[in-house]
């Protein structure tokens, strides 16, 4: 995991740089992330589940609304619309390993998250949720910071049809 | 770097913490969702077959309870429908491809999915004479004992696929000339509509091969002709006419006869012009022994216009002990196939999937952009 | 051309008994329409071909409208709207060989004519100018009169991919 | 059953005679229309990746003149963009195609279609690396001399596919790690830019090899960086910031310099929010040394974005030379090449092609329904 650290490292410096909270990875290039693959998580049953709790919520927002705090370099249909979730891809498609990368402000904890928007793929697209913002996305040049990529190319098992995309927290942006 | 357990522990016993981060989503857990087998009653699969782009057919999983969209699989060109076992732990499709998307060298498989993961676990290939047509139930149908896939041809001869279930392979080619689509009628026969009215009786012995007989005219085609979109309760198909006659008809291998026939409407509602319309335009609960039909007013050449009142009748009384309007136009309608059944309710060109309480006409719910040219639905 | 007189024949009694115009061919099956196959219209130049004369038209309306004459039994998009016309296809495609049969009436010289609704096929749906009219139209059950095939089928140069629909003149409905 | 000797005849010569029959389609005449070749200089293509269906791409021809869609081609998964040699008989279309849709062996090739009929005439197959993104020009274009085609790769290493126009054969591929995209700037010269900003030169020889060369750093991609939208007249490159700054490029082989960059906006004008945005978001006309750009109020983030403006500059004198306001929001706009330039106006999230006068910025016509989600525009 060093390459997070220099990237928070820079991402501070880029912070007090741009009026974007996205991070510069320039020269990065393609990132591997996310490449656990044990599936671990209990069957989707059909209602959505959310925590019961009255505090504040920690992930404050609605993962199925373009506007939901993680979503600020989004480019695509929200897996959370399409039989997944903001982290998980839907059945019977497989997640990127590669992907490109965002910085996102949380305003509930106030602290600013590296996400990682992982395509899901193999299957046509969900079509449904759409939702394109650019905080901090830059041209195809950097493909490490474009939204403009599909993030399917070079999945050996999908690819390349794109289907949806999720938001993964990789961890905060220091 | 800090990281926590996991997302629902976070927010159950963390919530409000300033301090504590949000967890890694790349640490630990799933990345792929899967689905429950065998599928509660409650869900519903929604095909498209993508007019605008034929290649790229879809089928949609949703939950009507929760109106949650919960998967999605990518069909090919000309798609029809999905074909759901009682087990619910596998998926038949028939589909059709080109080597170029839309030209090249044409392949016709069917592919078999499971259930849970949404994943081909396979495919058997087909004579690639698989019809296109504006898809019908009856264009893919199992026997009742479900040892037989039976796919409609038309190229333009006309003809019936045999697909070994058990076996996963293409056993045969049923030619049935004159005599369209297959409505099973018993764990090894099923019946063809012939252009004249009469029907291609057919049984399937272990190797495929079918015993055929061709019955007298059973249907009057010229008058009041009756639509493919025959529904089927125990050993009963509904046919409906353009008109709104219903023609029960009760077939086995060897026989088929016509009951008598009955209206959804009445002498004065046909006078103003009511009548059945759509793609998927009736659809039955047999706990329940009901039938609903789509119904609007118009000529007979709009016997495949939406509407947006249903109808719905006792099958054994005839009676129509039910009327509701919808929300939205609809092309086509389908029942869950429970005791407390849901109706679905969809527009081809209009892309909500409205649920409905079928048991009051009450809307529950209605799931926004369910695909792109829905045409039939099918539950479990 | 014998079948034709055998249609007209039949079509002249379905008038008498039904409300809709078009023809009922029932056993018929598919018809064999349109086979000839030697390109001799000048090159499309980019504007449409209307003739200028100021008598009532013999063709009257705009065969790119659903509303136009011809189209009372089509189903489909409207070559005219693809680069084709009412009678011939888009460049690219191939015309289908076999297809489905209205009777139309037309308003100008009071006449019912057979009315062969031609496929184009070879290429993914134009998408335009869909038009659905259901005069005549009767069940899969007999192909030869239902317009919910897709004509493309069979045609082996492009076997089965459709583009749009064509509304052909084969003569009058005596 | 009497036939006249045309449609024609018939309407100028018997109109409103009531006696003679309409002549029958089927007995005389073409079948499938052709089109005119080389093409006029207001017909433009307009390319569509089709993001709710993306195996099923394509591209539509459309004179701007009368408005007429003229045809269309079939392009496959994740379309970026149709290649038009100067002498317009043939178009290129680099494709991608799964054996099964959205799945199973992908191949990709280069197709090559007759501009007269739109049917094709052969593929070429290329390595299946070709890069899916959101379509850009600069993901397949030719050396000035038409020897070779060069098509971008993304998998996710970065490299151009050389394809000899010549034979119709892929002949190599060239690594160019960590730089994107292909800028042709002379007979067989192409450069690629990079992720710190400078550029990867790039020398073809007969053979199809490449002698690289990668400068220093000549944009800065961190503070405004450029985008890929870039547009050519005559040696120079104009690339635009997400801001609004434009650095003209001047590159060959060997060298490449960035001359003094000038603004789309006064400072006034930036302090106020606007800046260029979309997806095709400059346009040029060499014959009047023109550049044209599509404009919106919003902030960095918005450089995507759709805009309802259009500014016009002379390049050579960086005034600005014109305004007008769009009838419809556009993300793309392309330019004739010729003397009475059009300008075509296209938003991915509608589909009415907009035709203006691009002269005087008055709107000609629409065209309504052209495509799914409409990219990039493409013009002889």
């Amino acid at each position: 995991m060093k390459w997070l650290d220099a990237f928070s490292e820079k991402s501070a410096r880029t912070l007090a740089r741009r009026t974007s909270r996205r991070s510069v990875l320039a020269g990065l290039g393609s990132l591997i992330l996310g490449a656990t693959t044990v599936p671990l998580l209990p069957v989707a049953r059909g209602a959505d589940t959310k925590p019961a709790g009255g505090a504040p919520k920690a992930d404050p927002g609605d993962p199925n609304s373009c506007d939901y705090w993680r979503h600020c370099a989004i480019d695509g249909f929200l897996c959370g619309c399409c039989g997944g979730s903001q982290s998980t891809c839907p059945p019977g498609t497989d997640m990127s390993p590669v992907t490109w990368i965002g910085t996102c402000h949380n305003p509930s904890d106030g602290k600013d998250y590296v996400i990682s928007y992982n395509d899901c793929c193999g299957k046509s697209s969900c079509g449904r949720c759409f939702c394109n913002r650019n905080e901090g996305d830059t041209a195809l040049f950097q493909p490490g910071q474009s939204n403009d990529y599909n993030w399917c190319s070079g999945n050996a098992k999908a690819n390349i049809p794109y289907h949806c995309s999720t938001a993964r927290i990789v961890g905060t942006a220091k | 770097m800090r990281l926590l357990v996991n997302a629902l522990l976070l927010c159950t016993s963390l919530a409000g913490s300033a301090f504590a981060d949000l967890p890694s989503d790349t640490e630990h857990g799933s990345q792929v969702a899967t689905l429950q087998v065998p599928p509660p009653k409650h869900w519903v699969w929604v095909n498209d077959f993508v007019f605008p782009h034929m290649a790229d057919g879809m089928a949609y999983l949703i939950d009507g309870d929760s109106g949650r969209y919960l998967g999605t699989l990518s069909t090919g060109y000309g798609f029809a429908r999905v074909v759901l076992p009682r087990d619910g732990k596998l998926i038949y499709s028939p589909e059709t491809y080109f080597s170029r998307g839309t030209r090249g060298k044409r392949t016709d498989v069917v592919t078999v999915y499971d259930a849970g993961t949404l994943k081909p676990l396979g495919e058997i290939p087909i004579p690639a004479k698989r019809s296109s047509n504006m898809p019908m139930m009856s264009n893919s149908v199992m026997t009742d004992d479900e040892r037989f896939l039976l796919i409609y041809n038309f190229n333009p001869a006309q003809s019936v696929t045999v697909v070994d279930i058990k076996t996963r392979k293409f056993v045969r080619e049923i030619e049935t000339p004159g005599c369209a689509l297959v409505y099973p009628t018993g764990p090894r026969s099923f019946f063809s509509v012939c252009g004249d009215g009469s029907l291609l009786l057919a049984d399937v012995d272990d190797s495929g091969a079918a015993h055929q007989k061709r019955t007298k005219p059973v249907f009057d085609m010229s008058a009041d002709p009756v639509t493919e979109k025959a529904v089927r309760i125990g050993d009963t198909w509904y046919f409906v006419s353009f008109a709104g006659r219903i023609y029960p008809l009760k077939a086995d291998a060897h026989e088929a006869t016509v009951g008598a026939s009955w209206w959804l409407t009445s002498d004065a509602e046909r006078k103003a012009g009511w009548r059945p319309g759509g793609i998927q335009q009736l659809a039955v609960n047999a706990q329940k022994s009901r039938l609903y039909s789509i119904m609007h007013r118009g000529g007979v050449e709009t016997h495949k216009d939406p509407g947006k009142d249903v109808w719905v009748y006792d099958v054994s009384t005839h009676q129509r002990v039910q009327q509701f309007s919808l929300k939205n136009l609809a092309t086509s309608i389908q029942l869950s196939p429970d005791e407390q059944p849901l109706m679905y309710s969809i527009f081809i060109d209009g892309t909500d999937l409205d649920i409905y309480d079928a048991a009051s006409g009450k809307l529950l719910r209605s799931v926004a952009h369910v695909g792109t040219t829905p045409t039939i639905m099918v539950t479990p």
